[in-house]
C-alpha cells in the first residue's frame, strides 16, 4: 500500500515553483552477505515509497525503528543510491550521480545526521567541523558564520577549538545541528536531530529552525519518533513503516483523522505529562498501588495545564505566521 | 715408445712401477701401496664405518663439469668419484692413478698411459682404453665450458690395446700433463654419460649418492674400488653461504671440517687445540688487484710501480685476512715449481710512490676500483684505498654484483682497479700472455717465454716460467697481494686433512676419524 | 536572520552553564609535547646535528685504516671508540654513517610514503573497479622481488647508494597501498565522510581532511617500520654488490662487515653502529608514536 | 538545593536500606569542576529520574556510579552499593567488573556507537551472561532470543545474527537495553534509553524496563529530556543544570509544583503546542 | 561464486603475463647468463659459442614466447646453469621456506598480539613506554644478528639446540622441530616487533571507541574488552600488515635462510639472480606473485569475517 502525495491534487499553494523533493517509487534492498560462502540474505529497507515535498514545506516523517526514514533521507541527500527509482531534487535528478554532478545539491541541502558521535571527525576540531560545509562551498565569512552558528544552537563559539569526544550528547548534536544550518541551505534534512535534547534547547532549536524556515522558504524535512515534535514543526507529514509508505497528508489531518491502524496506534501511544503524573500520583498516593499508568488524568494541578494537549488537539499557533498548512487527498 | 726421457719427475716414474704390483692383485683386501701416492694409507685394518661433514662455501650448480663451470664442481666430483689418469700429490708432482705409468716419446708430443687392469666403474663395465679416448674425445665435442680448451693441444687417441692408450699432442706441451690431471682428464664410462647430472658413474673411491639442493651433498664409499679404499665411509659435503654459519657448525659437531676459512679473523675461537686444529697450507690462488694494463694512466709502467710502492701488503694481508696467506710479488704461488720469492720487490715506500707519480705527470690521479661481491675483495678495499689515499691517489670504490662485473670488467674490460683471487692452477698464461685478457696486458716476451717453456722440457719449462714471472714483477702488470691460503679448521680427531690444496679437488681418500 | 533567534534564544537557553562546563582548554595543556614525542624528536635532532657535524668534521678521515690497530678497544691510539675490523676509526664512521642514514630515511621511505598513501587512499575510496585494478597490481608489486628492482636500478644507474635506495623504496610502496588502503576503507564506511559529503566536500578534500589524518596514525607506523627496514636493506644490498661501495660509511654496512667479530671476540666494535642503528630508529619511531598520539585528540591530556 | 530529601514516599524502599547511596560526588578534568558534589539516595525498586539542561553532567555522573569515566576525568566523593562493601569510587578495577554488568546495568545515550560493528548481536549479548556466568553456555543462546524477544524486537532470531550496522537506531538500542537487563542487576542505569525508539516501541521499552525492574527488585536511574517519560517511569526526580542538583523530590512534587527556576522552565519549554516565549 | 572464481584465475594469468615479462625484460638486461656460466676462465669465443647453445642471440619475444608455451604446459624448464628442473625444486624450496615463515608468523602473532596491546593500554605508563622502546630496539636489530646471536646462545655455548640446517618435517618431525627452534625465533621475533607497532596503534585507534565503553559495562576488565572487542576491530590494519610481511618475508628470509643453512627460495632466488638463472628467477617470481595474489585473496575474504561492514551490499 503506497499513498503518493505526488498524487491528483497539486498543492494549490506552491504551484510557483516545482517541489522540493520528488521521490518516486524509491526501492532500496540491502543484500546482506554472510561471508563468502553463503547465500545472501535480503532485505528491503524500502519499498516503492513516493512522495513530493513542496518547495518550502516542513515535511515530517514519522515511523517506527527500522522502518527505513534514515536509508530515505540518505537517498534524497544522494548519499545513497536506490536500488529501483528516482530522487528529483529542485528539479534535478539526483540518483546515480556522484561528485561533481552533486555540487550543486549539496549548495541546496544540508543534513542532520542521526547519529552525532559518529558523524563528527574525531581528529576535527568544533570549528572546523562546522566550517567544513561553508569551507567546502567556499562562502566569505566563515569564522563569523561559525560563531553565529554555534551561537544559534546555544554553544559558545570559544569551544570551537575543542574535539567531539569532549562533549555531552546533547552538545554533540547541537554541533551537527549548527554545521548544517551554517551555510543556509534551502533543504535542511533532520534525522532525529533533537532527540538528545534536553526540552529547553530543543524548544530553542526548534524555534531556530522554525524562524529560518519562515524567512528563507527553507524546506524541511524532518524525521523524528517524537510525534508532539513533529506535529508542533511539521505541516505534512508521512508515515513509514517497514519500507512502505502507509499515510500521508497535512499534519493535523493525519493526526485528527489517521487513517492508517498503524498511525492510530502511533498516536495513542505518545506519552504526555498529565496522563504520566497522574499515573504516578496514583502510585505514590495508593500506599503499594499498582505502578498502572491510568488513560486519562483526572485533576491536574499545578502546571499540569502546560502540558501537551490532547492528540486531536487545535492547531498549533505558531504556523500562524507561516504558510498554511496544504490540504492533501486522502 | 721409448721409456720416459724426462717423466714428471724421478719419484713418480718409480711410484707408477710400483703401483703395477698393487694393482694387479688390485683385491679387496689388500689394496696396500695403491697408486695412490700419499701418505696415511698404510693402515690395512678393516675400513670404519666413519662419517664426516665437511663444510663448503660455494655449491656446485650441477653435478656435471662436461656442462657446467665453476671450481665447485670438480671439488666434489673429481679424484673422488671420477679419477683421472695421472694426478697431483701434496708436493704437486704428477703421479699415476688410473694409469699404472707413462711414457713419453722423444719429441714429448706423444704419450702412452698403461692402464690399470681391474678397474671398475659404479655401473659395474670395466674400465678400458676405450672409455679413456672416449672420455678424451668427448671434451673437444661434447663440452661446454671454456675449459675444453685445454685438450685443444690433442692431435689424437689411441686405442693400442684395452689397457694401452696414446695420446698424440700438435705440439709439446707441459701444461697438458699438468691439465689432465684436472677435470679434462677425467674418465668416464662410455655407457655411463647419459645422465651426467643426476647420476654420475666413475671409478673412484666414492660413488655419489644423494644432493639436496642448496644444502648438501652425500658421496659414498665405493665397496668396488680398485685402490685403497677409503676410510671414511659417508662423506657429506654441507654447503654455507655464511661464513660465520659453518663454524657455528664445527662449534656445534654439526659439521667436522671447514674445508676454507672465510672469516680468518674468528680463528681464535678454535684455539683449543685438544679439539681442534687448524690446518695451514696454500692454495692456487692468487689475490691480486689488477690493473688495466692497457688503458692510460695505467698503462704507463711507473703509474702501476707507484701504485706497488705505496700498497703495504703486509698490512693488507693483516687486516684483510688476519695475516693467513703469503705476500706475494708476482704470479705465483708456493705451489708452483717455478715459485720465487719476490715479495719484497716492492717495498711500502710512501716517498717513492708519489716520485714515481710526479715523474709519470700524475701527481692528482683518480682510479676506480670495481669491487666483485667477494669477502677478501670487500675486506682489502678499504686497506688499499686509504694506502692510495696517502701516496696522493684518489680511489674511488664500488661494489657491483658478480654477473656485472664478469660483463663490465672482465668481459670489457672497462675498469681501472678490480681485486680477484685467481684460483685456477698455473694460470700464468691464461692472464699475462693473452693481450685480450681483461688484464690487457701486453708484452711479447713473456708471450715467447710462456710458450716455450710450455713446449720444452721441464727444466726450460721451470725456467722460462720463473723469468716470465720476473718479468711481470718488474712491469708491476698488476698489484699481486697474497697467496690464498688454504686454511681448515676440523675436530681435532680428524686425520689426513691435506695441507696444500694441489689441484681442483678435495680429496676424501685420504681422510680418517681417529 | 540572526538578530530575531538570538533574541528568542537569549531567555530560554542561557549559554552559561554550557560555557561553563565547556571552557575551552588553556593553549598550555594542548600544545604539551607528550615524553615520546620529546625524546623521540631528541634523538632525532641528535642524528641530524651530528650528521651536518660530519660534513665538516671528523676526528679521522673515514677511509683512514690504522694498520697497527686492528678492531681496537676504545680510546685506542686515540680512537674514542676504537677501530673497526678494517682499522676504520669507527667514531668517525659512525658520525658520517649518521648521513647515509639520513639519506637513506628520506629517499627511500620518502618515495615509499609520498607514492603509497595517496595510492592507498586512492585505492580505498574509487569505485571498486578501480579498486581491484590498483589492488591486484599492488599485489604484483609485493611479490616482486626487491632484489630484482635493485639490480635493475643498479644496472640503470650504476650501483649506487641513491639507486638502491631508490629500489628500496619502488619496492615498499605497494605495502603502504595496502595499509593505508586498509585504513582508509574503514574511514570511508564512517558517517563523518558521508557529513563531509553533505557539506560539499568532493573526493579529493576527503581524502585530505578526513581520511588521511585518521589513517595517519599508520602511515607514521608504516614509515618508522619502513625506515628502520631500509637501514638494514642498505647495507645488505651494498655487501650484494648494489649499493654504495665499501668507502661509504653506513651504520648497516658497519655491522655486516664486523658481524664476524662477534665470533671472533671483539662483540664491542659491533655494538657500537648496533647503538647507533637502534638509537636512531628508536628515535624515528618515538617521534613517530608521539605524533601519532598527538594526531589523535582523544589521547591528548591523557 | 531547594528541596531536602525528606522522609521518603515509598517507605518500602527504605527499609531494607539504600541500593545506591551516593554523596558528594564531584567530577571534573585537572582545570574544570564538570558536576559539583551530587548526592542520591536509592532505595530498592525505588525508580528516580534525572533530568536537565543538555551537558549538566547527567551522563557523567552515571558513569562515574558505574567507574566507567575516561581516564582524563577526576572523581571523588562516595558511591555504594548495597551488597558491595567498599566504596566504588576508587575500587580496584577487579571489584568493578564484577559489579558491572551484574550488580548495575547500563543503557548508553548513544546506540549508533555502543555495540561492537564486528561481532553479531547475539554473541555480544551472549557474552555478558557469559562473562558472569548467569547462565550455562548451553541455555546462552536461548536466553538471548528470549531476551531480544523481551525488548520488543521482532524477528529475534534475524537480529540475533545480524551486526549492528545492519539495525536501525531503534533496534540496536533495545538491543543495548537487552544486555543491559540480562543479568537482573540491582541497578539499572538508563541514560535516555528511549531517545532512539518510536512512541510506540518507546512504550513497550518503558514497560520493558519497569516490569523488568519490578521483577528483579532493580533499582532505576533514569535519565530522559522527555518529561512524560521521566514521569511515567520514575518516582522521584532530580533536577541537575551546570552541574548540580538544584531540585528533587518526589515526581508529581517536582512536575507539579516545581520551586525552582530552572524546572519550571523545562516544563514550560516540555509543552511544544504552545511556542516557548508565549507559554511563560 | 563460480565468477569469482573465474575473475581470480583470470586476475591469475594476467598477473603471471606481467610478472614474467618484467622479470624477462629486467633479466635480459642485466648480464649474460652465458658469461656467468663461464666465469674466469671464459674466452670470448667460448661465450659467443654458449649464448648459440642457449638460444640467447634469438630475439626477446620469441625466447619469452617459448618460455610461455613451455610454462601453460606446466613445465617450467631447466636451469639455465644446473640443467635440472626447475619444478621439484621449486616444490621443495618452497616448503622448506614456508614452514620457516609460517612459523615465524605465528610466533610473531603470539608474541605481537598481547605486547602490542599491552603497549596500548599502558601508553602513558612506563610499561607501554618500555614495550615501545624493546620493540623499536627489535625492528632495529638486523635477523642476521639476531641468529647468530641465538646460536652463539643456544647453539654453541649451551650446546641446546643445533646451529642450522633443514629436517624434513615428514621423515623426523622431532628433529624438524629442534632445528626450526632459532629460525623461527630470530625471524618471527624481528616480524614481532614489526608487527608489535601495528598492533599497538590499531588498538590506540580503538581505545576511545564507545563500544569498549559497553564491554566494561557489561563487567569485562579493560583487557578483556580490548582481547574480545577491540582486537577485532583493530583486526583489519594488522591482517593487512600481516598479508604483506607473509610476502615480503618469503623473500626477506634469504638472511635467516643464510645463518641457519635453510635450503629455503629466498636464497635460491639469490643466488640465480646472481647467476642470472633466467628461468629460475622467472620460475620463483611467478610463485611469488601466486602467493601473494592467494594471499590477498585471503587477506579480503578475512576482512569481511572480521569486519561484517565491509560486505557491500
Ligand atoms: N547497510 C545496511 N545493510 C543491511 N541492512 C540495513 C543497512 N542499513 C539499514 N538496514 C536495514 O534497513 C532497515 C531500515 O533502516 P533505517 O536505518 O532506515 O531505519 P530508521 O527508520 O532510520 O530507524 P530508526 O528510527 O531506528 O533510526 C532496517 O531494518 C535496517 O536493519
Ligand atoms: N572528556 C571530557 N572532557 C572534557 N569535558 C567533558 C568530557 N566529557 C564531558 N565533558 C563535559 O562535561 C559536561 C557534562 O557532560 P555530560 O555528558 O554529563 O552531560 P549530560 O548531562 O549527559 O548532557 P546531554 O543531555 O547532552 O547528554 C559537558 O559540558 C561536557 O562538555
Ligand atoms: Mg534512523
Ligand atoms: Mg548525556
Amino acid at each position: 500500500m503506497t499513498v503518493t502525495t505526488a498524487g491528483p491534487d497539486p498543492v494549490p499553494d506552491r504551484a510557483a515553483g516545482e517541489p522540493a523533493v520528488v521521490v518516486e517509487s524509491v526501492s532500496r534492498r540491502f543484500v546482506r552477505r554472510r561471508g563468502p560462502f553463503r547465500p545472501a540474505r535480503v532485505v528491503d529497507a524500502l519499498d516503492g515509497v513516493s512522495l513530493t515535498v513542496p518547495r518550502g514545506a516542513r515535511f515530517g516523517i514519522v515511523g517506527e525503528s527500522g522502518s527505513g526514514k534514515t536509508t530515505l533521507m540518505k537517498i534524497i541527500a544522494g548519499l545513497d543510491a536506490p536500488t529501483s527509482g528516482r530522487v528529483t531534487v529542485a528539479g534535478t535528478d539526483v540518483t546515480g550521480r556522484s561528485g561533481r554532478q552533486l555540487d550543486d545539491l549539496r549548495r541546496r541541502l544540508q543534513v542532520v545526521f542521526q547519529d552525532p558521535m559518529g558523524s563528527l571527525d574525531p581528529r576535527m576540531r568544533i570549528g572546523q567541523i562546522v566550517a567544513e560545509p561553508l569551507q567546502a562551498q567556499g562562502r566569505p565569512g566563515v569564522r563569523e558564520a561559525v560563531d553565529r552558528a554555534l551561537r544559534q544552537v546555544g554553544l559558545d563559539p570559544a569551544i570551537a577549538g575543542r574535539y567531539p569526544h569532549q562533549f555531552s550528547g546533547g552538545q554533540r548534536q547541537r554541533i551537527s545541528i549548527a554545521r548544517a544550518v551554517a551555510p543556509d541551505p534551502e533543504i535542511l534534512i533532520a534525522d532525529e536531530a533533537v532527540s538528545a535534547l534536553d526540552v529547553t534547547v530543543r524548544a530553542t532549536i526548534l524555534e531556530l529552525l522554525e524562524t529560518i524556515a519562515a524567512e528563507r522558504s527553507l524546506t524541511l524535512i524532518f524525521v523524528s519518533h517524537d510525534l508532539s515534535v513533529i506535529r508542533r514543526v511539521c505541516d505534512r507529514v508521512a508515515v513509514l513503516r517497514a519500507g512502505h509508505l502507509v499515510e500521508a497528508g497535512p499534519t493535523e489531518q493525519v493526526w485528527s483523522h489517521p487513517q492508517d491502524a498503524y498511525t492510530r496506534g502511533l498516536l495513542a501511544a505518545v506519552p504526555t505529562l498529565d496522563r504520566a503524573l497522574a499515573a504516578a500520583r496514583q502510585r505514590a498516593g495508593g500506599a503499594g498501588g499498582t505502578g498502572v499508568a491510568g488513560v486519562a488524568g483526572g485533576t491536574a494541578p499545578g502546571r499540569a495545564g502546560v502540558a501537551a494537549g490532547e492528540p486531536a488537539g487545535a492547531p498549533a499557533r505558531q504556523r500562524a505566521g507561516g504558510d498554511p498548512g496544504a490540504g492533501s487527498g486522502s | 715408445g721409448t721409456s720416459s726421457s724426462s717423466s714428471s719427475s724421478s719419484s713418480s716414474a718409480s711410484s707408477s712401477s710400483a703401483g703395477a704390483g698393487g694393482s694387479s692383485a688390485g683385491g679387496a683386501t689388500s689394496g696396500s701401496s695403491g697408486g695412490s701416492g700419499s701418505s696415511g694409507t698404510s693402515s690395512a685394518a678393516p675400513v670404519s664405518d666413519a662419517s664426516l661433514s665437511i663444510g663448503f662455501i660455494l655449491e656446485p650448480t650441477s653435478l656435471d663439469f662436461t656442462q657446467a663451470d665453476g671450481a665447485a664442481i670438480p671439488q666434489v666430483m673429481l679424484t673422488n668419484v671420477y679419477e683421472t689418469l695421472v694426478k697431483l700429490d701434496q708436493k704437486g708432482d704428477i703421479v699415476p692413478s688410473l694409469a699404472e705409468k707413462y711414457d713419453v716419446s722423444a719429441d714429448r708430443k706423444t704419450y702412452t698411459f698403461t692402464l690399470r687392469s681391474g678397474v671398475k666403474f659404479s655401473n659395474g663395465t670395466p674400465m678400458t682404453a676405450d672409455d679413456v679416448k672416449f672420455s678424451f674425445d668427448r671434451v673437444t665435442t661434447a663440452w661446454k665450458p671454456a675449459i675444453k680448451a685445454e685438450m685443444g693441444v690433442v692431435a689424437s687417441t689411441t686405442v693400442v690395446s684395452p689397457t694401452v692408450v696414446e695420446v698424440t699432442l700438435k705440439q709439446p706441451s707441459n701444461s697438458w700433463l699438468f691439465d689432465i690431471t684436472g677435470r679434462v682428464g677425467a674418465v668416464f664410462s662410455k655407457t655411463g654419460v647419459a645422465d651426467l647430472a643426476t647420476k654420475p658413474i666413475g671409478t673412484g673411491p666414492y660413488v655419489f649418492q644423494t644432493w639436496n639442493r642448496g644444502d648438501s651433498i652425500v658421496l659414498q664409499r665405493n665397496d668396488a674400488y680398485w685402490g685403497q679404499k677409503p676410510d671414511v665411509k659417508t662423506v657429506t659435503f654441507k654447503y654455507f653461504k655464511d661464513p660465520s654459519a659453518m663454524n657455528s657448525a664445527l662449534l656445534t659437531g654439526g659439521i667436522q671440517v671447514v674445508s676454507t676459512e672465510q672469516t680468518p679473523e674468528t680463528l681464535g675461537q678454535f684455539k683449543d687445540t685438544s679439539k681442534y686444529q687448524i690446518v695451514q697450507g696454500a692454495t692456487d690462488g692468487e689475490v691480486m688487484m689488477t690493473m688495466n694494463d692497457g688503458k692510460a694512466p695505467l698503462s704507463d709502467v711507473r703509474v702501476r710501480q707507484a701504485i706497488n710502492y705505496a700498497l703495504d701488503k703486509q698490512a693488507i694481508l693483516q687486516g684483510a685476512w688476519s695475516g693467513y696467506g703469503t705476500v706475494i710479488g708476482s704470479h705465483e704461488s708456493p705451489n708452483d715449481p717455478w715459485f720465487v720469492d719476490l715479495a719484497n720487490k716492492y717495498p711500502h715506500d710512501v716517498a717513492k710512490a708519489k716520485e714515481l707519480l710526479a715523474a709519470a705527470g700524475q701527481s692528482n690521479l683518480t682510479l676506480n676500483l670495481t669491487l666483485p661481491p667477494v669477502p677478501y675483495a670487500t675486506a682489502a678495499a678499504p686497506i688499499i684505498v686509504s694506502q692510495l689515499q696517502e701516496a696522493g691517489i684518489t680511489v674511488k670504490a664500488s661494489d657491483v654484483t658478480f654477473p656485472v662485473w664478469l660483463d663490465q670488467v672482465f668481459g670489457k674490460a672497462d675498469y681501472d682497479l678490480t681485486i680477484i683471487n685467481h684460483v685456477e692452477p698455473r694460470d700464468i698464461a691464461t692472464l699475462w700472455a693473452n693481450p685480450q685478457y681483461y688484464t690487457r696486458y701486453d708484452n711479447k716476451e713473456v708471450q715467447q717465454l710462456l710458450a716455450a717453456g710450455d713446449a720444452g722440457t721441464q727444466e726450460q719449462y721451470v725456467a722460462d716460467y720463473k723469468k716470465a714471472v720476473g718479468i711481470l714483477a718488474d712491469d708491476a702488470a698488476a698489484a699481486w697481494l697474497w697467496s690464498f691460503p688454504n686454511l681448515m679448521v676440523a675436530d681435532a680427531n680428524v686425520k689426513g686433512l691435506p695441507k696444500n690444496l694441489v689441484g681442483e679437488a678435495f680429496v676424501l681418500s685420504d681422510l680418517s676419524v681417529a | 536572520m540572526a538578530e530575531p533567534v538570538s533574541t528568542a534564544t537569549g531567555p530560554a537557553v542561557s549559554p552559561e552553564p554550557a560555557q561553563a562546563a565547556v571552557a575551552p582548554l588553556p593553549a598550555a595543556e594542548r600544545r604539551r609535547p607528550g615524553a615520546l614525542l620529546v625524546t623521540g624528536g631528541t634523538i632525532v635532532a641528535l642524528v641530524v646535528v651530528v650528521a651536518v657535524v660530519s660534513f665538516f668534521w671528523t676526528p679521522w678521515s673515514t677511509i683512514y685504516t690504522d694498520v697497527l690497530h686492528w678492531h681496537a678497544g676504545p680510546g685506542t691510539a686515540g680512537h674514542l671508540l676504537g677501530t673497526d675490523i678494517r682499522g676504520r676509526d669507527v667514531a668517525s664512521l659512525l658520525m658520517a654513517g649518521a648521513q647515509t642514514t639520513l639519506y637513506v630515511g628520506l629517499l627511500a621511505v620518502g618515495i615509499a610514503a609520498v607514492v603509497g598513501t595517496p595510492l592507498g587512499i586512492l585505492a580505498g575510496m574509487t569505485s571498486r573497479r578501480w579498486t581491484e585494478v590498483i589492488l591486484r597490481i599492488t599485489d604484483l608489486w609485493l611479490a616482486f622481488p626487491a632484489l630484482l628492482l635493485a639490480l635493475t636500478f643498479a644496472t640503470i644507474w650504476k650501483s649506487s647508494l641513491t639507486s638502491a635506495m631508490i629500489a628500496i623504496g619502488v619496492a615498499t610502496i605497494p605495502s603502504f597501498i595496502r595499509v593505508v588502503r586498509s585504513g582508509t576503507v574503514v574511514v570511508m564506511s564512517s558517517d563523518y565522510v558521508q557529513a563531509a559529503r553533505v557539506a560539499g566536500r568532493r573526493g579529493p578534500a576527503i581524502a585530505v581532511r578526513h581520511v588521511l589524518p585518521n589513517v595517519m596514525g599508520l602511515v607514521i607506523v608504516q614509515v618508522s617500520v619502513a625506515y628502520a627496514i631500509a637501514i638494514l636493506a642498505e647495507a645488505a644490498l651494498s655487501y650484494l654488490g648494489l649499493g654504495a661501495g665499501p668507502t661509504t660509511p653506513s651504520w648497516g654496512r658497519m655491522l655486516f662487515e664486523n658481524s664476524s667479530l662477534l665470533q671472533a671476540g671483539y662483540p664491542v666494535v659491533l655494538l657500537w653502529p648496533g647503538l647507533a642503528v637502534a638509537l636512531a630508529v628508536l628515535g624515528f619511531n618515538l617521534l613517530g608514536d608521539g605524533l601519532r598520539d598527538r594526531l589523535d585528540p582523544r589521547l591528548v591530556g591523557r | 538545593m531547594s528541596r531536602p530529601v525528606g522522609p521518603a514516599r515509598n517507605g518500602a524502599a527504605e527499609a531494607d536500606g539504600p541500593v545506591l547511596q551516593v554523596s558528594g560526588l564531584r567530577i571534573g578534568t585537572r582545570r574544570t569542576e564538570l558536576v559539583h558534589g551530587v548526592d542520591l539516595r536509592m532505595g530498592r525498586r525505588e525508580r528516580v529520574g534525572i533530568i536537565g539542561a543538555s551537558g549538566s553532567g547527567k551522563t557523567l555522573t552515571c558513569m562515574a556510579i558505574a567507574g566507567l569515566l575516561p581516564p582524563e576525568l577526576v572523581v571523588t566523593g562516595s558511591v555504594r552499593l548495597a551488597g558491595v562493601d567498599r566504596d566504588l569510587v576508587g575500587a580496584p578495577e577487579r571489584l568493578m567488573t564484577g559489579v558491572r554488568g551484574r550488580r548495575i546495568g547500563m543503557v548508553f545515550q548513544e546506540p549508533m556507537t555502543a555495540l561492537n560493528p564486528t561481532m553479531t548481536i547475539r554473541r555480544q549479548v551472549a557474552e555478558v551472561l557469559l562473562r558472569h556466568r548467569t547462565v550455562p553456555r548451553s541455555a546462552a543462546r536461548r536466553v538471548v532470543l528470549d531476551l531480544l524477544a523481551s525488548t520488543g524486537l521482532p524477528e529475534p532470531d534475524r537480529i540475533a545474527r545480524s551486526y549492528p550496522h545492519q539495525l536501525s537506531g531503534g533496534q540496536r538500542q533495545r538491543v543495548v537495553l537487552a544486555i543491559a537487563l540480562a543479568n537482573e542487576p540491582q541497578l539499572l542505569i538508563c541514560d535516555e534509553p528511549t531517545t532512539a525508539l518510536d512512541v510506540t516501541v518507546q512504550a513497550t521499552v518503558l514497560d520493558l524496563i519497569l516490569e523488568r525492574s519490578a521483577a528483579v527488585d532493580a533499582a532505576v536511574l533514569f535519565i530522559s529530556h522527555d518529561l512524560a517519560v521521566v514521569a511515567t517511569v520514575c518516582d522521584r526526580i532530580l533536577v541537575m543544570q551546570d552541574g548540580h542538583v538544584v531540585e528533587q523530590g518526589a515526581t508529581v512534587d517536582v512536575l507539579a509544583h516545581p520551586e525552582h527556576p530552572y524546572t519550571r522552565q523545562l516544563l514550560a519549554d516540555a509543552d511544544l503546542s504552545v511556542p516557548a516565549g508565549e507559554a511563560s | 561464486m563460480a565468477w569469482q572464481i573465474v575473475r581470480r584465475l583470470l586476475i591469475f594469468v594476467g598477473s603471471v603475463l606481467v610478472a614474467s615479462l618484467a622479470v624477462f625484460w629486467l633479466l635480459s638486461g642485466i648480464g649474460d647468463p652465458a658469461r656467468v656460466q663461464l666465469g674466469t676462465g671464459a674466452t670470448e669465443e667460448g661465450v659467443r659459442q654458449l649464448r648459440e647453445q642457449m638460444g640467447l642471440n634469438r630475439p626477446f619475444f620469441t625466447r619469452y614466447l617459448e618460455w610461455l608455451g613451455g610454462t601453460l604446459h606446466g613445465d617450467f624448464g631447466s636451469s639455465y646453469i644446473s640443467h635440472a628442473a626447475i619444478g621439484p625444486q621449486l616444490a621443495d624450496r618452497l616448503s622448506v621456506t614456508l614452514w620457516l615463515v609460517l612459523g615465524a608468523m605465528v610466533l610473531s602473532v603470539v608474541v605481537a598480539l598481547p605486547l602490542g596491546m599491552l603497549a596500548a593500554l599502558w601508553h602513558r605508563r612506563w610499561a607501554g613506554t618500555l614495550i615501545s622502546g624493546i620493540t623499536q630496539l627489535g625492528v632495529a636489530v638486523p635477523a642476521f644478528l639476531v641468529g647468530i646471536l641465538l646460536i652463539a646462545l643456544f647453539a654453541v655455548r649451551l650446546g641446546w639446540l643445533p646451529s642450522g640446517s633443514y629436517v624434513v618435517p615428514a621423515q623426523d618431525p622431532g628433529g624438524f622441530l629442534e632445528h626450526m627452534i632459532l629460525p623461527w625465533l630470530s625471524l618471527g621475533l624481528v616480524q614481532a616487533a614489526v608487527l608489535t607497532r601495528y598492533v599497538r596503534t590499531a588498538v590506540l585507534d580503538q581505545m576511545g571507541q564507545d563500544y569498549l565503553r559497553t564491554a566494561r559495562a557489561k563487567g569485562l576488565t579493560p583487557w578483556q574488552a580490548l582481547l574480545r572487542h577491540g582486537l577485532r576491530n583493530a583486526a583489519i590494519p594488522v591482517l593487512t600488515v600481516l598479508g604483506v610481511q607473509l610476502v615480503t618475508i618469503l623473500v626477506g628470509a634469504v638472511v635467516v635462510e643464510q645463518v641457519f643453512v635453510i635450503p629455503g627460495i629466498g636464497q635460491w632466488l639469490v643466488d640465480s639472480v646472481g647467476n642470472q638463472d633466467l628461468l629460475t628467477v622467472q620460475a620463483i617470481v611467478i610463485t611469488l606473485v601466486a602467493i601473494a595474489l592467494a594471499v590477498s585473496f585471503v587477506v579480503d575474504v578475512l576482512y569481511t569475517l572480521v569486519d561484517p561492514r565491509l560486505r557491500h551490499g
